[in-house]
């Protein structure tokens, strides 16, 4: 074992308060080579602001095609242990939730066969195995499957889905989330796991309007809890946070964007014209013990969003205002489907769907998966005159 | 034969009978202090949550330290959130208080919950990537560090999500965050000749960039890059490794400021640009973390409670929000790719 | 030779000495009724308007009238507005009613002022272009006939802008208005091989098409369109005679509404698709008059006072205005040009 | 003079309140063909639902490019007083104020010359001649230019500017919009009479931010009056308006778009928070004898307003908050021409400023200018991360 690496500019990072990476790949490097040289190269990295990891490289493990990063460095002979230093993503269970035994088996395996380190989780959701070798990749599958742990997506395919707490533990779950990112995620295995799309595409499931997973940012198909009927209101509660000094008016009533909501100091009570709502949530999460969402649950989906390459970064956008969700969620899969088979058949080459919508128009959309044009898909109607018209539309 | 396509542990495998009786039957919730929440249910059960910020890049043993704490207060049971903080879900309340204990002494303070900076999104830096501009994980604890009191106390008008990507490929929600860092590159990428015919398929690096900036040089086997019309986005190095872009001497950070995901009052917002480059400056970066808390701590002045950054700067206006933090204002700051139009002033409405 | 570039009379010597001793000098107005205004200098001095809506198209028999009126009450001065309404300006208070009447016995009844529809901006139509899709004036007249209540009476909730555009190059402010006609094509260019060669430059042809869908045939010496990609803009026809884009069967009009200029409380506002198509039915258009005495009587009756069409439409929400007019919403409406995305709804905020 | 034409579809059009077009082709028409086949050829479009005007055609007079409208009946031999039915485009007098004298030379001029129709005015602002004969156009415009009145814009060229009435009869022009529309329009006589840019450039100009003559929609530099210190409040005159009934909490406070108002019920006073007022106008048009807007008046410009072919139509943007504007406008001029110079540089064919900003950025149009960049020039800075820095500016 060699000596553990100098690392004076990382150093200056063991301090402070909020707990430092460094002091975790220390623990490593005490007992690992690879992370050992992870802290040298990272040292070098610092001195030289510049990345010392060699451009992609195709790994992987047999029937997979997604799910391992190949990772190499550049400067191999001043850092043996990252002349091959490969990620594995992993389906992380829905929610992220974890049962201490199990997970101590996976850590096991990866403190034997990899690094020791980890991303707890990935940006996507997935359990991040950082760094091992490429003989290695066969067995930590399967030594992974063995505990019933399964890879995730990377490349061109379906990336592992991921869910806010949902149900779980939160009052606002309009559906439930952790359901249907694990039926999803079942489901989809295979288009998980083999890469056969234009680019990748990401699912997330938000239980309500705060977004947990921040799902319209950052997936192409984001499914967002909601309601249809009325805001339930318990009238002594509302009183209670009155009587305690809340201040209803600026916080409620004045921030409602729809100003739908008005306050009686009188009565101390308070009413809502549901039929201006738009569900934005603040009410309810101004005042979680007075106002309860309604009944009739369901979400809200969206497509589109991704970051900014190439053509700036999209937010989802509304294509169907309301859906139930009730497993087995065919629905939901019906509509994916056919989403993927136009995305397939007319996206060029890195073109997330929402870049093929952008390019051949909503209208080409709506007609491949039968959805139907509602005013709720857009901000406004189009300012512009250029809109056009089907054969079967015009007079011959 | 291997077993394939089995997919992730069950969730409800992964939870305590408490969450899994209450599952869909949780009434309200409280926020006790800024690391712990109390759910109650209709049962009139409770569940209590301790809530710690990590930096995500954890090594098996600390991963192992939270089992031991899990297995000790929670029975077994745990969670990480969306912004990879760790979650310790209590039955006993008098378990609280300890575990708290427990969890500072090992480094993860507890924090994060309700008006306050919760973990810090980010991605892989220098550590793990192969396009990053600037270092993750040694900013991310640099600021963290910097603005610890918004993390531990509920000083701000509203919560504060902080978000960074090492690259303009934004892996994370960085382009819809209260405040994110952004690696920039700032000069094109340098064609390696020899290597582009051997690792490239040129009609495709050409087909990558945005601006048309690459055109085949057939002579060479390669492409040639017009750096008029290059603007560092990276692309075509991802399509192509003989084109790096990285340059230690003008890589760095950008800002981006005013963005959310939730719909709560106003839709989400994209973040837009307050600070076009600041150098990089291992290992501390003191630039960058003192321009971050800047726009924080003028932000918790100024802001009214319950107003996002984005909400605060909509109210103000952008005019004022340059005047309130003293950052320059220049022709970055002003949009000229596709969506460009929409953006700019087409009224003669605004403050001095 | 020739006398060139003198410009215009100047202004100065086309108004009254009372607008000159004033000039720069009003202190405020008053609208006194739908038809007249009165504006009072510092000096104290008044200058009375009475302003009716014209066709624009005007014999010159009907301006000498005209001019008639102003020498017999205004001292020989009148003046036309920015939307074609002509105004009398009056010294003598006395002189408006007579005015006044002599104006309602020409043809021209006073009006427009204040919270009204004034009159209705319009280009040529099928009286002088080559290009429209529509008539221009004989729409405006059967529009105004049926709305004639609002240029008269102050029963609106704010000022009505409506305006008409016979084809999409939209000469006037049509874009902005509060209420717009717009010409619109339905099918692609049909190409007269044989004239294109004399005509027409091809690239500059080709060069033309936004969506490029037209491309070269060098076989014929002509262009093709890919009728797949026309949207029927009418930019080629413009640059090549040859390519008419007329169709009596489908040539038609669209209806914008929610647009503005002004940025009192709003900034000026782009008017929105509403209603993609209406065939052309001349002499006096009933569908298309209809819809839009529908469109100024749901408004009438349901904005708040002071509210523009815009700030109506903002209020409610698209998805009511689809509701509360009946209009059907389709895939038209959503846009598909080059600045769609910022128009799209990304959150998931709405009302059923 | 043959037999007056059948028009039973455009006759439909001579009843109603409002007064009708074709009651004026009729007073043509009887005492001139082309008005009367103008009648005809309009009924015709009426039945077949088409234009029947052939696709320009240049036709022109001695020492100017612009100004005339070549225009051929496509069925002359039907109608042969459209044969040739040119319009001609004359500059109007700033606001388009008229003496009887003046006006009827012109009248007397074109009843003798042309079709004795007119349009009184163009969407751009001149006053229209509507048809006359190639051999005429000569005469006509030497018989204007005796009289003074001059040939408007077409083309590739500056179009006539225009502006709101402005000072003469208006208590909010922050500026001489009749002046400097006058001014400029004198100044650029070449511009305007000879074609020689890569499209045409309109510039109009309202005294305030009602904008009267809707420049920001339809000019590519757009001139609209502001100020800079404080609204006056004249105290008496809101006690009045108060008293009268006036609702100042609804259609004053509550729509002012910063909020920056407040009203003292008791004390019926009003007050406004200047430094977060943006001068939409709202109030002061709301309550014209209380309030006036600030004595600092000057105008701030935008660029590129234009409709919408080809890349939509497009409002003009801020490029200087606020510019002084005292006679002789020199500084707008200075920045006008900078900005033709540019334009007429870079811009393609039939691209107009607004668009060829869109295509190189606005950094490359102020680098051009000399403007410096300034927060009010946008809505908000942009959201993707896609900028370009100079070779100056970056290490080498
Ligand atoms: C590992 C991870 C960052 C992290 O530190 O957590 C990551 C790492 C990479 N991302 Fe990412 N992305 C990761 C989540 C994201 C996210 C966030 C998300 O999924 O919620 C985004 C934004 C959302 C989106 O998909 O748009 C994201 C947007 C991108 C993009 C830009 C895509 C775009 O349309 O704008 C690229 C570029 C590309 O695909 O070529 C990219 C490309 C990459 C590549 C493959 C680099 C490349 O140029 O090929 C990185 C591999 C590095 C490595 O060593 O693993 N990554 N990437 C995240 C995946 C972990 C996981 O599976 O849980
Ligand atoms: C645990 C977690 C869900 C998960 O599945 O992991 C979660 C949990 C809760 N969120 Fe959240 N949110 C979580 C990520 C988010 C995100 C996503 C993100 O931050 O990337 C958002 C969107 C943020 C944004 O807009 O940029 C989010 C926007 C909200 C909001 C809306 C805030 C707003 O006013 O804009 C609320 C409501 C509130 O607190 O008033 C909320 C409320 C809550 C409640 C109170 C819900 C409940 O009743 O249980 C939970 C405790 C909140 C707290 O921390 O004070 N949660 N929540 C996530 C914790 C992340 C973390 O470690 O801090
Ligand atoms: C005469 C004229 C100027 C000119 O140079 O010709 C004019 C004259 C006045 N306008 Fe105007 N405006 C004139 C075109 C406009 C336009 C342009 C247009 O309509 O194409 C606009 C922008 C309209 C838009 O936003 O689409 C315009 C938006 C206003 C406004 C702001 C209205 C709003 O609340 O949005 C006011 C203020 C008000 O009335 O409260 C205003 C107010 C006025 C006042 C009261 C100004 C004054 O103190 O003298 C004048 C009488 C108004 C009236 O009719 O009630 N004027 N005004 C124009 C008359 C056109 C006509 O024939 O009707
Ligand atoms: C006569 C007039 C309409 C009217 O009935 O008043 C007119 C008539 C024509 N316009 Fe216009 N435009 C007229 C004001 C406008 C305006 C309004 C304005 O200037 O305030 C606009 C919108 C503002 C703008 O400039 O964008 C306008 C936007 C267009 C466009 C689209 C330009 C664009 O960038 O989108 C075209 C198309 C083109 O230039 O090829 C166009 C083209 C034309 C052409 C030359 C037709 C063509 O395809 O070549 C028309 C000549 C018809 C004729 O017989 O005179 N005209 N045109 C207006 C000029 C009268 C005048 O000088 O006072
Ligand atoms: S997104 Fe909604 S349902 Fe999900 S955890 Fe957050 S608040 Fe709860
Ligand atoms: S959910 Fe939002 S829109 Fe609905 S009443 Fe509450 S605050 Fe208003
Ligand atoms: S943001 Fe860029 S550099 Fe950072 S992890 Fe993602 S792809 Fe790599
Ligand atoms: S960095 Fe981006 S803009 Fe520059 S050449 Fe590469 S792909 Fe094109
Ligand atoms: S809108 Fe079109 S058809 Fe009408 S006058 Fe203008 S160019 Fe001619
Ligand atoms: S009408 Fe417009 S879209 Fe169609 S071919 Fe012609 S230029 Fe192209
Ligand atoms: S734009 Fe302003 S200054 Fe000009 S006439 Fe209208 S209100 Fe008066
Ligand atoms: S001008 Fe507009 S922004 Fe200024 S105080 Fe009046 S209403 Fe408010």
């Amino acid at each position: 074992m060699p000596e553990t690496r100098k690392t004076p500019m990382l150093d200056q990072l063991l301090d402070g308060p909020f707990p430092s990476f460094v002091k975790e790949i220390k623990k490593g490097a005490e007992k690992n080579d690879a992370c050992n040289d992870l802290l040298g190269q990272l040292e070098l990295s610092y001195e030289e602001k510049i990345t010392h990891w060699k451009h992609g490289g195709i790994v992987g493990v047999t029937g997979y095609g997604g799910g391992v990063i190949g990772r190499y460095s550049d400067v191999p002979e001043k850092f043996p242990g990252l002349t091959e230093f490969h990620t594995m993503r992993i389906n992380q269970p829905a929610g992220w939730f974890y049962k201490t035994d199990r997970l101590r088996k996976l850590l096991d395996i990866w403190e034997k066969r990899g690094s020791g380190l980890t991303n707890f989780h990935g940006a996507t959701g997935d359990i991040i195995l950082l760094g091992t070798h490429t003989d290695q990749l066969q067995p930590v599958v399967d030594d992974l499957a063995h505990e019933g742990w399964d890879l995730g997506g990377s490349g061109s395919d379906l990336r592992t889905p991921s869910a806010c707490v949902g149900p779980a533990r939160c009052e606002w779950a309009c559906i439930d989330t952790l359901d249907i990112c694990d039926t999803l995620t079942r489901r989809y295995q295979n288009e998980l796991h083999r890469p056969m799309w234009p680019y990748k595409f990401k699912i997330k499931v938000s239980g309500c309007a705060n977004d947990g997973v921040a799902a319209k940012a950052r997936a192409d198909f984001s499914i967002i809890g909601t309601w249809k009927d009325n805001i339930q209101i318990n009238r002594t509660e509302v009183i209670n946070y009155v009587n305690a000094g809340f201040d209803i008016i600026g916080q409620v009533v004045d921030k409602c964007p729809t100003k739908c909501i008005s306050y009686n100091p009188v009565t101390k009570s308070l009413s809502i014209d549901n039929s201006n709502c738009v569900r934005c949530h603040n009410c309810i999460n101004k005042m979680p013990k007075a106002l309860r969402q309604g009944k009739i649950t369901g979400a809200t989906i969206l497509i589109g969003g991704h970051a900014p390459i190439l053509q700036s970064a999209f937010m989802s956008w509304v294509i169907v205002p309301f859906m139930e969700m009730k497993p087995p969620y065919d629905e939901v899969s019906e509509l994916l489907e056919k989403i993927w088979e136009w995305w397939d058949e007319n996206g060029k080459m890195r073109e997330r769907v929402g870049e093929l919508i952008y390019r051949l128009g909503m209208r080409s959309f709506l007609k491949a998966t039968g959805l139907p044009a509602v005013p709720q898909m857009v901000l406004h109607p189009r300012t512009n005159p250029f809109y056009f018209w089907d054969k079967e539309e015009v007079n011959q | 034969m291997v077993k394939t396509d089995f997919g992730p542990p069950k969730y409800l495998d992964m939870m305590s009978d408490l969450c899994k009786r209450n599952y869909g039957k949780w009434k309200y919730h409280e926020v006790l202090d800024t690391g712990t929440l109390v759910h109650v249910s209709e049962s009139g059960e409770k569940l209590y949550t301790v809530r710690a910020a990590t930096p995500r890049l954890l090594h098996v043993d600390t991963l192992r330290a939270f089992c031991d704490l899990a297995d000790k207060y929670c029975g077994g049971f745990f969670r990480f959130t969306s912004r990879h903080s760790v979650e310790f879900l209590i039955e006993d309340e008098a378990n609280i208080e300890p575990l708290k204990a427990d969890l500072h002494a090992m480094g993860f303070t507890p924090g994060g919950v309700g008006n306050t900076i919760s973990n810090m999104l980010h991605t892989q830096g220098w550590i793990h990537c192969h396009t990053p501009a600037i270092d993750a994980s040694g900013i991310v604890k640099s600021v963290m560090d910097e603005v610890y009191e918004y993390y531990k106390e509920a000083k701000l008008p509203a919560r504060l999500r902080l978000a960074l990507a090492c690259c303009l490929n934004m892996c994370g929600a960085v382009h819809c965050s209260d405040v994110a860092i952004v690696g920039v590159h700032r000069v094109p990428p340098k064609v390696q000749d020899d290597k582009v015919s051997k690792m490239c398929e040129i009609p495709n690096v050409v087909a990558a960039c945005p601006t048309r900036a690459i055109r085949p040089e057939p002579a060479k086997k390669s492409v040639v890059v017009n750096d008029e019309r290059c603007m560092y986005c990276g692309n075509c190095y991802t399509m192509c490794p003989a084109m790096p872009i990285f340059d230690p001497k003008n890589d760095g950070a950008a800002i981006f400021v005013g963005g959310k995901v939730s719909d709560a009052r106003h839709p989400a917002m994209f973040s837009k640009l307050a600070v076009p480059y600041i150098p990089n400056e291992p290992p501390r970066w003191p630039t960058l973390v003192k321009t971050i808390r800047l726009l924080i701590d003028v932000y918790a002045k100024d802001a009214k409670e319950g107003e996002r950054y984005g909400e605060w700067i909509n109210r103000i206006g952008w005019e004022k929000f340059f005047k309130v933090t003293g950052l320059p204002f220049t022709d970055k700051h002003i949009d000229d790719y596709i969506f460009s139009v929409p953006t700019f002033r087409s009224t003669a409405t605004f403050k001095w």
